[in-house]
């Protein structure tokens, strides 16, 4: 895939994609880092080799635009403009994590920069995000939803009705199939029959593209498009983004089911590799491409260290957000 | 005041908060033609079918897609037809309406009523029937409300609908002709207050939805026995009354619950337990024999709660 | 549609066929008669007019085949071979019904000749057939199991997972969308999105086929096909049949929801005329024509009259065959 | 008697049943790799992956396509991974599997194991620790196994895969590494019969699944307090040993019921409620609050029944 055409590069947004996926990449590492340390708590969900899907699709959203993950959901969070340090925090259980420490890695979510939630559920926020875009067509507003999933997900029942909920009732809403080629432990072609998710998103209706989802620039520019035909009234859209997972399942997950030499090959494809080639040929210093990769790790090194130094919630926090009527937190259990 | 049936009374209260507040909708199957038993019949007229909307028969899309829409702010009233379809959208409202603003830390609230019509209704059979309350009341983050009367209906859903977190709505299919009087103007009732409709010394009889038609049947045949009973409608399970009911359960000594839900882990045990938990009274449950719902009035008449069976259980606890 | 080309007509087939139509048509005339008279005690769902699904289907789907059906069950399963007389019996909830009174019309079934059952959730037997058809395939049988599901299914989650299921482990299952235009009072069109059926379908992977479903012989024929198919190994295949609902969506239901010309229009293609002209233009004597319609008529007449004198369960039949373990038959409640 | 692990208790009963009969079969996402928690290892290498069989992330069509092919005569053990995800198939498991030999009027069973491993689990918050048994002993046509050890989940996955209904079975994620003896040769635990492992004549403390062993410690502390506990094991939720419960109540005089699933509208509720019909003895409940699980492990332990809790509310109904 290395091979793709060589293409009139805008140095300054594909830098600014660089950093992104530089930042994920760093993110990703501590949250692995935390893991070891165990602090952090719960499973994690690495990103690692998928990058470009969350700097290219979320790069071609508005700030006020909406976005709605999964349980991988870190590089999304991240790319929307979420803090690092909230995130870590969050990861690692503590007060000031995005969600107080309640949700943890596969409940992430950072509704100020309307990012509404990584989910536990495979597939569930394609049903809870085409209600977000119907809540927007009826106020009138121009946001636009995102809602990004695996290629998992697609074989569950909440993806035919999301997308024929969409497609009916005309939402502004694109859906971004993120193509790991895994669903956990397993190939999801083994599991997924007929020509894919593009193919069964216009069987629904939904204009769908599929997209080199290691390519960032491909990704942002299909996903641009796609965005300013939602935005224009044009009902909803289908992306489908082919990538790989570099890393196991989860952050424990050593993915025996899966030959080195595969992943070793896949590695030579990878979205940051890749970028950084694409800047060299346009003539960017070794040295700028380096200081990406030396500023993001220094600021999730920081983040880990202000994260790791933060109290726990108070057991206090069991009680409260449950619910105002009959809340546990006024004693009613 | 005025005399109205139960269903007219939802239909008015959902009218009256369209009318109030922009953001409240509904959306469900059929919705455009009246609803499946005409409760929105007429609505789609006045507030148009983008506030009345169908639905295709994507019962975790309406609920999930209503998850969605009440988090960007809108107030979704959600119809799921009966409350055995609502089994097709549990993760919907469990995993994520009840949960979303805990796990997220308080970062969003899901304002959305989820009507689930219960209950036994002419030969409806046993996916056509059930009563599944209990289940609600036992996950953290649902608001559970079971009217019984016109009245209840009026005021409750508007509460409802009002309330920023999500409520299982449940009306009772058999109740939906039943008249009575609903007062006039802004008629609202609060969670988590009973209703006690008849007061009485000897035994306290707790109940709700169609239920607390049987009870009052059995209290005026009981007072026939001289048996005083005080007969008290929940209104809501979550939260639940326990003042009330505790109080009335000090005064009589004696508790009965009855539901027509399934007896065994139903909330009637909740009750029991609190009950005998803090009272140490004598306490009594009567609800179905643990079995599906069958078709034939027979199979069906042998799970129902009757008058006569609650008749006897009080004065088998009264001794007299 | 009435000017169908005409072919070879296998009159013997056809005449069957005719027969078929006319019982089921007179078995649900006679089921909305125990409506108005009060002994049909539960709701009833009538597919008058859509008649030629469930005798081509039906017809060609050998004894031992396996039958799945919906909440508009009574021309497929008495197609299937179940007796009209059990099948009244099991309306009006009496003793000797197929589901000895207990299941009713939206549960009606007959394991005894292959029939699963009817199904009280709109697209719940869906999965549930992928799953007989499972069982035959690690049992090694050759048994074809089919599956009818109405337009309205097509939204629900189950016809996704329900069809890749069948795909990804290559199932002997004929699914069968039975096209009325209506789900309920809604016409299916205003709320699916995309190319239909057959198109969602052959997106998910199964070879799909459109017909015309009012038009008995061609249902029969291209089923018959796509079973052979199946039984050859082939995995499963999909029938999308376009028919009309004659009546309202149940038996109280007068359908005002559409013009009273549409129906008209849609009568007078509807496919017992059809096959009866069919009949007379191969030369058939109107007298045996009507001959069918006669014999189907007496049928479920004395059927109706011995279902009626029938006892209703007793009360007992409430606590058996609940379960084994803790079956409240033994108290245990 | 072997030394072994409540996982490997639950692989061993599985394998020895597919031998014993060709017509049980598992399915579930992962199970070619050994299934998420490692407890199908090595089974696929001796059953193939038609009898040990990967499925797509389709939690109804993994549990409706085993209510399908239990009608046709196989016995399926299906995973569910987490419990929590059995709530994407709660139609297929309560409408479905539960009703189907009923509403056909017994002419078909489902003959189903359905693995729904419950509660919390390392900080995997709302979404992957909840504990649900009541929902499904509400549930007419349902049976609910919560097995507590080794020997227990070895013995009663073996009853559930031999039982004609469908098994609703509920392994405690945090027991997968608890080693303990477990019997040669065929070891079956038939359902309903409780397991006291305990004697004591001052309180009956009933539990089941991890919680049993909580209140096991609780137990051993509460002797130091001249406090001698019966502690029972239910096993089964439905059915469950009322036998074995009332008759230890009835020497006991007192009954504490703890669980880990929330407190209202918990199984606890239904104990109680019975005991005290029965024989009106002093009941308490401890459960969780009613609220979702926490990610934070303070906050994750806000809502865990613990030794402490177990240990203040017997003395506290013991007097001393
Ligand atoms: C409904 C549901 N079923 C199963 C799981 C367990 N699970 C978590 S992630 C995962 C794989 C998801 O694959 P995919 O959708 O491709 O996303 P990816 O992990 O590859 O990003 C599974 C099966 C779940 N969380 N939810
Ligand atoms: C899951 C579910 N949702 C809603 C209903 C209520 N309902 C019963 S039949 C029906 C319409 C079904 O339409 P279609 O699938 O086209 O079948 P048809 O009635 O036209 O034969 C609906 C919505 C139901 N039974 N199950
Ligand atoms: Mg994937
Ligand atoms: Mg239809």
């Amino acid at each position: 895939m290395s091979e793709t055409p060589r293409r009139n590069i805008d140095i300054a947004r594909l830098r600014a994609h660089h950093l992104t996926m530089c930042r994920i990449r760093a993110l990703e590492e501590a949250a692995l880092r935390g893991l070891g340390d165990k602090v952090v708590l719960g499973a994690i969900h690495p990103s690692i080799g998928q990058e470009a899907v969350a700097a290219g699709v979320v790069g071609a959203l508005r700030r006020d635009d909406i976005l709605l993950s999964t349980h991988r959901g870190h590089g999304h969070t991240l790319a929307k403009g979420a803090s690092s340090e909230a995130m870590l925090r969050e990861l690692f259980g503590r007060v000031g994590g995005n969600c107080g420490g309640k949700g943890g890695s596969m409940h992430i979510a950072d509704f100020e920069v309307g990012m509404l939630g990584a989910n536990g559920v495979v597939g569930a926020n394609i049903v809870i995000a085409a209600g977000a875009a119907h809540a927007i067509k009826l106020k009138g507003e121009d946001k636009v939803v995102c809602c990004i999933f695996g290629d998992g997900a697609i074989n569950r029942g909440p993806f035919l009705e999301g997308l024929n909920w969409a497609a009916v009732f005309g939402l502004p809403v694109l859906f971004v199939c993120e193509d790991n080629g895994f669903a956990a432990t397993t190939r999801t072609a083994s599991m997924t029959a007929g020509g894919g998710p593009a193919v069964r998103a216009r069987a629904i209706g939904l204009p769908a593209e599929e997209v080199d989802g290691n390519d960032v620039l491909a990704v942002e520019d299909t996903a641009q498009a796609m965005i300013a035909a939602i935005r224009a009234g044009g009902g909803p859209r289908f992306l489908h983004a082919k990538t790989y997972r570099l890393t196991g399942h989860t952050g424990v997950d050593t993915a025996p089911y899966r030959p080195a030499d595969e992943v070793a090959a896949r590695k030579r494809e990878e979205p940051i590799l890749r970028a950084a080639d694409l800047l060299r040929g346009a003539g960017v210093a070794e040295a700028e491409i380096e200081a990406d990769r030396i500023a993001a790790e220094a600021e999730m090194s920081a983040a880990y260290d202000a994260a790791i130094a933060a109290p726990f919630p108070g057991p206090e926090a069991a009680f409260l957000d449950v619910q105002d009527v009959g809340s546990p937190a006024l004693g009613a259990f | 005041m005025a005399r109205i049936s139960y269903m007219e009374a939802a239909r008015q209260a959902l009218a009256e908060e369209m009318r109030r507040d922009p953001l409240v909708w509904a959306v469900g199957e059929d919705l455009g033609r009246g609803g499946v038993f005409g409760q929105y019949r007429g609505l789609v007229e006045e507030f148009g079918s983008a506030r009345i909307s169908d639905a295709p028969i994507s019962e975790a899309a309406i609920l999930g897609a209503s998850v969605g829409a009440a988090m960007m702010g809108t107030r979704p009233v959600v119809e799921m037809r009966f409350s055995d379809f609502a089994l097709c959208a549990v993760d919907e409202l469990v995993n994520q309406a009840a949960k979303a603003r805990f796990m997220f830390g308080g970062q969003t609230r899901v304002p959305m009523v989820v009507r689930e019509p219960i209950g036994m209704w002419r030969s409806s059979a046993a996916q056509h029937s059930q009563s599944l309350e209990s289940w609600y009341a036992h996950i953290p983050g649902l608001v559970v409300a079971c009217p019984a009367t016109p009245a209840d209906n009026k005021g409750m859903l508007k509460s409802a609908i009002r309330c920023d977190d999500p409520v299982v709505y449940m009306e009772h299919k058999n109740l939906w002709p039943l008249e009575d009087e609903v007062p006039d103007g802004e008629h609202l009732v609060p969670f988590g207050v009973a209703r006690t409709l008849r007061e009485g010394r000897d035994v306290t009889i707790v109940s709700w939805s169609a239920q607390v038609h049987v009870c009052a049947r059995a209290a005026e045949t009981l007072a026939q026995h001289r048996i005083e009973a005080e007969v008290i409608d929940l209104r809501t399970l979550w939260p639940w009354d326990q003042e009330t009911v505790l109080a009335s359960v000090s005064r009589t000594g004696r508790l009965l619950i009855a539901h027509e839900a399934v007896q065994v882990g139903g909330f009637g045990a909740e009750i029991a337990a609190v009950t005998a938990e803090w009272l140490g009274a004598k306490v009594r449950r009567l609800g179905a024999p643990r079995a599906p719902i069958g078709y034939a009035p027979t199979v069906e008449d042998a799970v129902r709660v009757t008058e006569a069976a609650t008749v006897a259980a009080v004065r088998e606890m009264v001794g007299r």
